[in-house]
């Protein structure tokens, strides 16, 4: 078993430095790797670009970056639930990049899985196409997308063992597993890191090959943003 | 004239037995409460869940399960959770049988623009963008015109556009409209709504053929 | 729940004919499905293309449609386990066409995943590259490799339910994961068809919307290619 | 000179602590009975496990748990099994570390060829295109010559090509040599053999330069 286990995020963030390119899984606030992000804002790196789904919102996530001026860039697919990225990106300040979701996650995927680029019907059209190769497949158009290149992608899993094997819960799974291996040094913090061997290897969500460091994560706010419910006697 | 549950639950009827749904967020989202209980339907979120249920009861929120409007929900017997590879795997090969959502405007050529006002905060196009260029079967729900009164079922987007020739059918608090060959085709009037009015809020060429029946709600 | 089970083999296999292409899954002989086999000798299509990984050997997997001259073509990275294979092949029979196991796998995914075509590294400057369009990525060049396209995927697995949610044991997972909803119709087989929200939704490998039949299979023989042990006392 | 097991001995000396390491079918395999214990290792299979262990006691065999080369096998504390598209994702995506394999040839430009000979019966090539199309660190173990005395360490391959300039080092029953520049660079001898065997079984451009220790095995 090769060990991917260190003491705690200051170890886990060793080598991040100014104008490199981060991922970091989520879906909105779920399943965001909150103390990776902790530690991006005390480190206080500087014209980062960061590859997430979301951009965090006011106060939280990726929010906390915004605020401290740290990202020159986002690529996203879906922003702006927080004023802080409005106002960066209507002044200029921030650079944003849009990209159908389907998109962002096979980008990352390729990412991990060595593909260079690959064509996609999403976007066809559209300004998103603009100036990107295209191509009929079928009588259907395709563009052309590449790969994402980035220095380290940051995930948050449910449970994790030393090897670096990574398990996920509910929708906190979204884009964690398609980053893992998706960028040079991939980061994992784990609600609970198990012992070696307690992970049933057949329900391994990802192999610890896809992971160079691993930890034990600490204070998990877990925020929701649209906290939804029925009443006890709504028919559905 | 429908208002947006009218519209949520005209839509619904489209529904049918065995398919796999994806709902958009807004009027759309509306539309699985209204799904008739003796047939099959699956709902697929693109965070990464198939087989949504209703939101939780309070208490049972869990911040780890949520779905593409980031609100809290349940899952129901049979349900499963996967990456986002996996889950515009299921989009982008046509395994989801139905898309319904929202739009700012729709051209008679079947083109889609729902996410972007030049000028304005631009939010992204979300998932929006992979549904529309895949799926075959696309609804639409919207109001047939805006706060101003101009009609959003047009000849041609003036929206930078979310996909090219593909919305199937539109549904409004006017009108069910089918669209095909470059134009809109009057399926059904709104309760109380006259032919002349829809004719009159509808921009693109529309085609009215034979009798129009009024919905049945 | 959509419904996808149904009761037998040869309900599953309805509209089975010749001339069609099917994907079967499996690694060897682990992991194939047995009964769908089976049951294509019994109805005894003719000229059928088969997508498999390997082609099965005398008398049992693939090597049973081989001996019923039922197979016009075989997709494969790894063959000739089995000696009517290399008869029909060398007597010109049978078509055989050979594909990197990597790119036999993602033709599969990427029927799965709705993209018309890749770019992989592997099979460059060989003869599987002969006729195909290649590409300079980063100084590295890729073959332009196409889709699977088929009528039927054959997948087994461990366990199922009625939704078409599928749980896969150990390496028997391989080719079915990928070839489930890469085809018109999957039809998969399982060892156990357990009730419905019994499987954690966590956990499943394939969830039920790639899957249009699904059965309780059984006879299963699960034969072992090459049975290898360790004596009580060797060291490792 | 060294026969296969000494050739799988003096690899695993290759095998560096915390590599991934994929094994071909037959020499290749035997490494993993002789890699230093003080280290470690993972074995990846490219039909879905990573973290392979021994062979199992008998009546211990589980016919769902197999290497690549269909051998029953046992998994160690860590290890995973997944499907073939992302056991391939490892292997393109250059998270594997090292990658040993048989040949038939090898030229003095890295060409491999090792699954095809014309005329005979093709078994293919399994995923051996995909592992040295993307493997940065590719061993070949070999005899250096074949049965008739003929050197497999060519100018140029004469069989199909397997890959194309991507084989970094040869451990043959004669020597260690590295691939690079267009030849093959003289490292070690094995025990008891001399630098002119060496020259004589090889038809590729040989480079001895310095001292060329024997093997320490």
């Amino acid at each position: 078993m090769i060990n991917k286990k260190v003491k705690n995020v200051q170890e886990a963030l060793q080598g991040v430095e100014s104008n490199m390119t981060f991922m970091l899984g989520g879906f909105g606030l779920c399943g965001i790797p909150e103390n990776a992000i902790s530690e991006l804002v005390k480190r206080n790196v500087r014209d980062v670009t960061c590859i997430s789904n979301n951009a965090g919102v006011d106060g939280f996530g990726l929010g906390l970056l915004l605020e401290n001026k740290q990202i020159k860039k986002m690529i996203s697919s879906y922003v702006g639930e927080n004023d802080e990225f409005e106002r960066q990106m209507l002044s200029g300040e921030l650079e944003v990049e849009l990209t159908p979701q389907g998109t962002l996650a096979e980008k990352c995927r390729a990412a991990q899985a060595g593909f260079p680029a690959f064509y996609t019907p999403a976007g066809y059209g559209t300004e998103v196409a603009d100036g990107k190769e295209t191509r009929d497949f079928d009588g259907k158009m395709h563009v052309l997308e590449a790969a994402f290149k980035a220095d380290f992608a940051f995930v948050k899993a449910w449970k994790g063992d030393a090897a670096g094997n990574l398990v996920f819960k509910g929708t906190a799974r979204n884009f964690n597993q398609n980053m893992c291996g998706a960028a040079t040094i991939t980061v994992a913090e784990v609600e609970e890191l198990v012992e070696i061997g307690t992970l049933d290897p057949n329900n391994i969500h990802i192999p610890g090959i896809f992971v160079q460091r691993i930890f034990q994560g600490k204070d998990y706010e877990k925020r929701i943003e649209q906290r939804t419910v029925r009443y006890p006697n709504e028919s559905i | 004239m429908l208002d947006k549950i009218g519209i949520a639950k005209r839509i619904a009827q489209e529904v049918q037995d065995g398919f796999y749904v994806n709902l958009g967020i807004g009027i759309p989202t509306l539309v699985a409460n209204y799904v008739r209980n003796d047939i099959e339907v699956e709902f697929q979120s693109e965070n990464g869940v198939l087989g949504m249920g209703p939101f939780p009861f309070e208490g049972a929120e869990d911040a780890d399960i949520i779905n593409a409007g980031k609100q809290t929900i349940t899952t129901l017997p049979g349900a499963s959770f996967f990456d986002s590879a996996t889950s515009f795997s299921m989009i982008r090969g046509k395994h989801v049988d139905l898309t319904i959502l929202g739009a700012m405007e729709v051209a008679e050529n079947g083109d889609i623009a729902n996410w972007k006002i030049p000028g304005k905060m631009v939010k992204g196009m979300g998932g929006a963008m992979d549904l529309v260029a895949s799926a075959e079967n696309i609804i639409v729900a919207m109001m047939h015109a805006n706060k101003r009164g101009e009609s959003k079922i047009l000849k041609t987007c003036s929206l930078p556009l979310t996909g090219v020739g593909c919305v199937t059918k539109v549904v409004t608090n006017l009108a069910v409209l089918e669209v095909r060959d470059n134009a809109f085709h009057l399926l059904e009037r709104a309760p109380g709504v006259s032919i002349e009015e829809i004719q009159n809020a509808t921009e693109g060429t529309l085609i009215i053929a034979g009798e129009i029946p009024e919905m049945k709600m």
